[in-house]
Formats: structure tokens, C-alpha cells, sequence
């Protein structure tokens, strides 16, 4: 069994130094790996590239480290839901690259799949296209895309094992598998770690050959941004 | 009159077939899921990686690992499944969602739509909205005819920066349903109940095709 | 929920015609459509081009169509052990292009996920490149590939429910789950055929869109080509 | 005395380190696996959707779905992971494994393989080869220092249709261990117990730099 067991999220960032490139998982709040991200901000790592669908909210995921200055640029597909996001960016601290989310998962993909460039429709004729290549294929435009390049991945998962292997829940799911794939060094949290063996090797979402470092997380708030409901006894 | 936001989504809910995919933007779309009739096979699909999504949690019951795009806490319905955001994107891409509905700032009447940047205000981004217009083989916007401003939505051109170009198949508004032909504009199909053509052209920037008498929605 | 469940494999491949471009799931004899093959070729239809990883054996898998003379042309990466294919091809009587594996599964991929085209570095500098764009990405070169396109995609699977979800077992999965995401129709045949809420929704491998119709196969015959064992009582 | 096959896969076992994850072609390469030692913390992929491969089944428990690329009924491990063919491709070519160990018919002393097409002869294809050695970054040919006509298969350029280009690190022969410097060509590492540095040379066809004294491979 190649070792990959870490003792906390402290350890798994170990080599993560400043000016470096994160992929960070998750949808909004949901799927994110809150201990790496309260990890990296005791760390203090500045300068950072953060590749992430989104940005947290004031107080929570990314916005942790928003509020500490930690992070220079963000290459995100939607970033409202926050204050200081927008107070840094409409002040110029912070850069921001805004990309069409199948876009931003594909180059997480290709990154992860050896695949460096690739053609998508999303974006022809608009600002997103402007200095890339545009091609036509069957007569429709398409934009070429690159590969990301990640120093390190941080993603959220809710079992793994031993091994690395890793296996999601619900729409927690969401980028963790491209990112966990796309890492030079990956590191996954997880709610439940289990000995090598304990999964069905038919259930495994991220084989464990991406994941580098792994441990079990701890204290999951898995806040929720909108909470919506129907009353009791409402049919379906 | 003009019809209310949830009048839009009913209208909508009329366009939907047996047997299609749908993917329902955040806003008016949303609402469109609940004037689908009891029993009518369709399936929902929402980009952060679910299909077969099924309504809001009862109290109680919401799940912070189970979200819309919209981030509101949902419920699978049976049948369903979760997946990646790359595959979510690539079954978009393949046109594999047979319809998109999305709200809009402005459409033009070549089906041009812009909906995600005003010029000189926070910019929060375009989500998965460029790849649902570029990909869709049908997309139908649900937005409200004027913005706040009183000024039409319905151009000749978008003035704001643009999420699709010639995409936009069909839109519903709160006074009218108008399909577009790149070609021609804005063919008015149906009014909202009690609304003049006379209004409809008045407040339609683009070009309007009125062509016989004008049916009222019947909703 | 959106009806898929047909009777059988004949009426599954309602609409296939001859001249049609079929993916065809499986790695030598794991994984194939048994049921929809020996449906193909009652079926009769002529002058068919199959995407396959491999070309069966004689008498078994697409060997069965190759013996009826219904394939005009092969799409794969490995196609020995089949004296009638050899005869075939070098006859001139049957087509065949070989590409990389790696190749073949991701063009397959770019179909069922939108990308028109992609770049690899598999066959630079071989025959495979001859006539292919080729470009630099950080000074390595690599080949513009294509998606493929099919009319029909041919899969297994072991477990499938009503809504159109697969699950495959082992390395039975291999080229079916793309290829599954390929077709223009996709058929799958599943050992196992559930009612809708049968199946884990984390445990899907194929996402119900994507299969188009979907029945239980019988009499698997799951023939194996390289039986290879250790004695009892060999330790691991 | 020249190796059989099962001393050029002890040899090559050897080149293992703890931590690899690690691919073995068909023929002498699976052979390799064979001497891994006990414990040692090491995985094999096979490229047909495997992570974790363990040895060959007992006898009676024989599985159709569980084979290995190829296509030989194997078992797997605890921790081991199935996955379809794009994922097992996509993560060599994004080199997540850190060895190869492939057969061949000819390597240049510039590091380029041939293995996979005899002109004239029936061509089976080149199943993942292409792809292996497009994307490892550490190949190692494990292969017969001569063909059956008795030519050497280190050549100074292929004369067969090229696998891929420049990409070979090492070769495994039954007479030697070389490395590749695509600069000098085919340097002498190793003998095999009893094989004279003059046959190597002799058996050699390609560069091959010879420096100072050249141990006899420890088995």
C-alpha cells in the first residue's frame, strides 16, 4: 500500500508556499474542504492563485481568506454572495478571471486527463473570447481552451481510504473530481476515512493514483447559503 | 393584465414535452418546475451535477450536500443521479438537455442575449449560463418585458455585454410570447391575457412581427 | 419518469440501418453487448462501421458480424486473435483503422461531452500523425484529434434501472461508459434491469440522459479469452 | 550466461521504487510483477480500468469481468479502483504513473521504440503502446538483446514503423542493462552474470558507450 495517510490538514499542506496556484473544491459552500481552508489560513500563505468555482461567502470557505489578504488572484465562474470579494476587487487588490463554468470544469479536466487544449462553444462572440483562437468544426465557431496548472489540489470528499481512493456525496461532488485529478499535489478531506478495502472498488468516484495526501476532517459546519424548504406535508 | 412572475413560469410550462431534459436557470425559471403536471415525464437537470431533481426539502429535511445551481437545498427524486461538473457540462455541451430556460437582462432580435455583466456595477460572473446558451438546441427566456427603468428588453441589438450569440429560440415576458427568426425579429405569438398588441409594440425596441390577429395566452 | 425500457434487444435496435456508424462497448470479449450483437445480426443490416476497441473472436463478439460479412469497416486500437478478420482485411474486403487506445476512448469521450477537438501527445512522430495538425504546448508536441460521431452506441452494463442509469462491474466497464455518452442513439443491455430508486444515486456511472433505450439481456455468456489461474493455496 | 525472461523481469523488478504506481505491458513484463517483494508499497494499473491488480485467481474463481489489458483473468486487491478507459488514459497521460515497462522489437540508441507493426506482416494494432510511451516519463524496454534471425534489436534508428519517438529510458535485455542518452546513445550499465562486455558490443548494433568496468548484474 503506498502511504498517503496524513495525520491533520496542517500536514497536507506541507510544501505550500506563497505565490503558489490552489484548485479549491466545491459549489457555493457545498463540497468545499473546510479544513485545509481553516488550515491555510493559520498557515498564512499569501500571493495565492485560487482556482475555485466560487469565492465563499464573508466569513466562510474562501472568504476566510479573502479577509487575510491570502489570496491575489481568482479564477472563479461566479463570485457574488460577497462583501470583501468585492470590496478587494473593485479596489484592485485582488484580481479576478471570470470563466463559464463548463469551461472552468473542462480545463480541470484536461489537466487531469493529460489533454492540453481543447475546443468548446461557450463564450463565441462574447468578451470570453477575446484573444483566443476561435475554430470552425462543422461550420460552428469554437474557442480554444487550455489545460489549468495546479500546484496544488484541495478537495472535499465524503469517504476515502487508505489508498487515496475517494467517493462523494449529493452535488458535493460538483468540481472536487476534476480538481482531486488535476493536482500536482493532491490532498483530500474526508468525512470518513477507512482502511484500504473497505470501499467497493466499483464505487470509487477519484482513484487513488491522483490523491497524494489524505485524512479524515473534522468539526463539518457544511453551512448552507439557501435554505429553502416546503411545510410539513406538502405532496410532491 | 401582465402576468406575474409565476403567470411567466406557467406559460412556460406549457412548452415543455415528455420525454425532454430541462434545465431551469436561477429566478423566474425556477418557478417553472412547479406547474408541471402530475405524473408528465420529464426530468430536471441542474449544472452543479444532479439529475432527476425533485422539489424543496421538506423542513427539517435539507441537506447541505444536496443543492441546486441556485444553492437552494433540494430533494432527488427517484431515478436520480449525481455527478461531476465536468460531465454536468458535457451532457450540456452534447445536447443532451433538450431545453434551457434562463432569465435575461436583454435579447435582441437576432437572439442575441446578454445576462450576466452590467458595464461599471460588481460583476458576480457567468456561471454556467455561456455554456447552457451556447450549447442549447432550445432555449426559451423568461424575463419581464421593461427593465425597471420602463425601457424595453427587447432590442434590435444588446447593448450589454453579451452571454450567447443567436441562441435565444423563443421568450416569454410578462406581456407576450415571441419567437425569434434571426431573419425577421420578434414574431409575436400570443399576448397575456388582457394586454394590446398596441402595449406589446409600444414597449418592443427590436423588430416586431405582428402577423393576424394576435391570440391571448391561455393559461 | 421518461420511458427507455424496451422489450428486447431486437426492438432496441429499432432504426439502425445499413451504412450506420455503431460504437460498440467492450475490451476483447469483457464488457460487449452480447445480446444486442447477436441482435445486429439477426437483424442482417450491412455495410455497418464499428467503433470497438477490439473485433471479437471468431465466432464471438463482433466476430459473429464479421463472419456474416455485415461490418465494412473496423475503428480500433487491437484486433488479433480472429483469423476471419485477418482474412477480411487483407482480402480487402474489410476496412480497418487502428489508433491509439487512448485515443479511441477519449475521442469517444469529446463526443458525449461537446469538445469537437482535442490535442494528445499519443502517435507524434509515428504513422498515426501523418496528416494531422500538430502543435506545440510548452514546446511538446501533440496531435489535434477529433470526436467521434455515431448513430449508434451499442453498451453493457451490469445493473441499469428504468430511468436509464448504469452501473458496471469490474474492468467490464472499459469503453462502454463513453460510449454510452457517445451515441446518438445509446442502447444498453444490463444484466440486471431495477425499478427507478433502485440504484444509489452516488453510484451512478452513466447518468440516465445519456442511454436512450434500455432492456434486460439473457443467456450472458461472458466467455473469457485468457483463463489464467494459480494453483490452490498459492499465498498472494 | 544470457537471462531468461524471468531474470530480465527480476532484473527490471528491481527498478522499482516504494510509492510507484506502475504499468506492465504484455509478455515479459507481467513477469515482473512476480518479484515484487513482500510488502513492498507499490501499485499496478492496467490500462483497461484497473488500480490495484493482484495476482492471478485461484483456480475456480476465474471472473469474466476482472481482466487485465492483456485480457488475462486477474484479481484485485484491497484498495483498488475500476474506472473506464478515458480515466485510465487520461491519468497516464497526465503521467500519474511512474513506470512502464513495455516489450519491443527494435529501440534506437536515441530512445525511440518500435513494437507494434511488421510491414507485410497482418498488423493487430497498437492498442495503449502509443499512448504509454507518448506519456511516461520513465520507460523501460524489457526485451530479447537480438531477434530470431539473430539481429540485434538495438539499433542505431528503427527500421520498423516507430511506437513513439525518443521516449525509451532503459533496456532490459537478456544480456545487459543500457541506458538511453539520446546525446551518446546506448549506455552499458550492466551485464548478465557471465555475458562478456565484447559480446554486448558485438550483439550491439546501435551507439553503445562502454565506461570503465561494467559490473555484472546482482539477481
Amino acid at each position: 500500500m503506498i502511504r498517503k495517510v496524513v495525520a491533520n490538514a496542517d500536514l497536507a499542506l506541507d510544501g505550500l508556499t506563497d505565490g503558489m496556484t490552489l484548485m479549491v473544491g466545491g459549489f457555493g459552500l457545498c463540497g468545499i474542504p473546510e479544513n485545509l481552508i481553516a488550515a491555510l489560513k493559520l498557515r498564512g500563505s499569501r500571493n495565492l492563485t485560487c482556482i475555485a468555482n466560487n469565492a465563499g461567502v464573508d466569513g466562510f470557505g474562501l472568504g476566510l481568506l479573502l479577509e487575510s489578504r491570502q489570496i491575489r488572484k481568482m479564477i472563479s465562474s461566479y463570485v457574488g454572495e460577497n462583501d470583501e470579494f468585492e470590496r478587494q476587487m473593485l479596489s484592485g487588490e485582488l484580481e479576478v478571471e471570470l470563466i463559464p463554468q463548463g469551461t472552468l470544469a473542462e480545463r480541470c479536466r484536461a489537466a487531469g486527463a493529460g489533454i492540453p487544449a481543447f475546443f468548446t462553444p461557450a463564450g463565441v462572440g462574447t468578451e470570453v473570447a477575446e484573444g483566443k483562437e476561435v475554430r470552425l468544426f462543422q461550420g460552428k465557431p469554437y474557442l480554444m481552451e487550455y489545460a489549468f496548472e495546479a500546484d496544488f489540489a484541495l478537495v472535499k470528499a465524503w469517504k476515502g481510504d487508505e489508498a487515496g481512493n475517494l467517493i462523494f456525496k449529493g452535488t458535493a461532488r460538483n468540481f472536487n473530481p476534476m480538481m482531486a485529478m488535476a493536482g500536482r499535489i493532491t490532498v483530500a478531506e474526508v468525512e470518513e476515512l477507512v482502511p484500504a478495502g473497505m470501499l467497493d472498488p466499483n464505487a470509487i468516484h477519484v482513484p487513488g493514483i491522483f490523491v497524494h495526501r489524505i485524512f479524515q476532517g473534522a468539526h463539518y459546519e457544511k453551512r448552507i447559503e439557501q435554505r429553502t424548504v416546503r411545510p410539513k406535508n406538502t405532496p410532491l | 393584465m401582465a402576468l406575474d412572475k409565476n403567470g411567466i413560469a406557467r406559460r412556460i410550462a406549457q412548452e415543455l414535452r415528455e420525454g425532454w431534459y430541462v434545465n431551469l436557470g436561477i429566478g423566474i425559471p425556477t418557478l417553472v418546475a412547479n406547474f408541471v403536471p402530475e405524473g408528465f415525464a420529464i426530468e430536471f437537470q441542474s449544472e452543479n451535477g444532479i439529475l432527476g431533481m425533485g422539489p424543496f426539502p421538506i423542513e427539517g429535511e435539507e441537506d447541505a450536500d444536496l443543492i441546486n445551481a441556485g444553492k437552494q437545498t433540494i430533494t432527488s427524486l427517484p431515478g436520480a443521479s449525481f455527478f461531476d461538473s465536468a460531465t454536468s457540462f458535457g451532457m450540456i455541451r452534447a445536447r443532451k438537455v433538450q431545453l434551457t430556460v434562463l432569465g435575461a437582462m436583454e435579447v435582441s432580435d437576432r437572439g442575441d442575449i446578454a445576462n450576466w455583466k452590467i458595464p461599471g456595477k460588481m460583476v458576480k460572473g457567468m456561471g454556467g449560463a455561456m455554456d447552457l446558451v451556447a450549447s442549447a438546441d432550445n432555449i426559451i427566456v423568461a424575463m419581464q418585458h421593461s427593465n425597471r427603468e420602463g425601457e424595453s428588453k427587447l432590442l434590435s441589438a444588446c447593448t450589454l455585454p453579451l452571454t450567447g450569440v443567436g441562441c435565444v429560440k423563443k421568450v416569454v415576458t410578462d406581456l407576450a410570447v415571441l419567437e425569434i427568426d434571426p431573419q425577421r425579429g420578434f414574431i409575436l405569438l400570443e399576448r397575456a391575457p388582457g394586454v394590446s398588441v398596441d402595449e406589446i409594440i409600444a414597449k418592443t425596441a427590436g423588430r416586431l412581427i405582428v402577423e393576424g390577429d394576435v391570440p391571448e395566452m391561455v393559461l
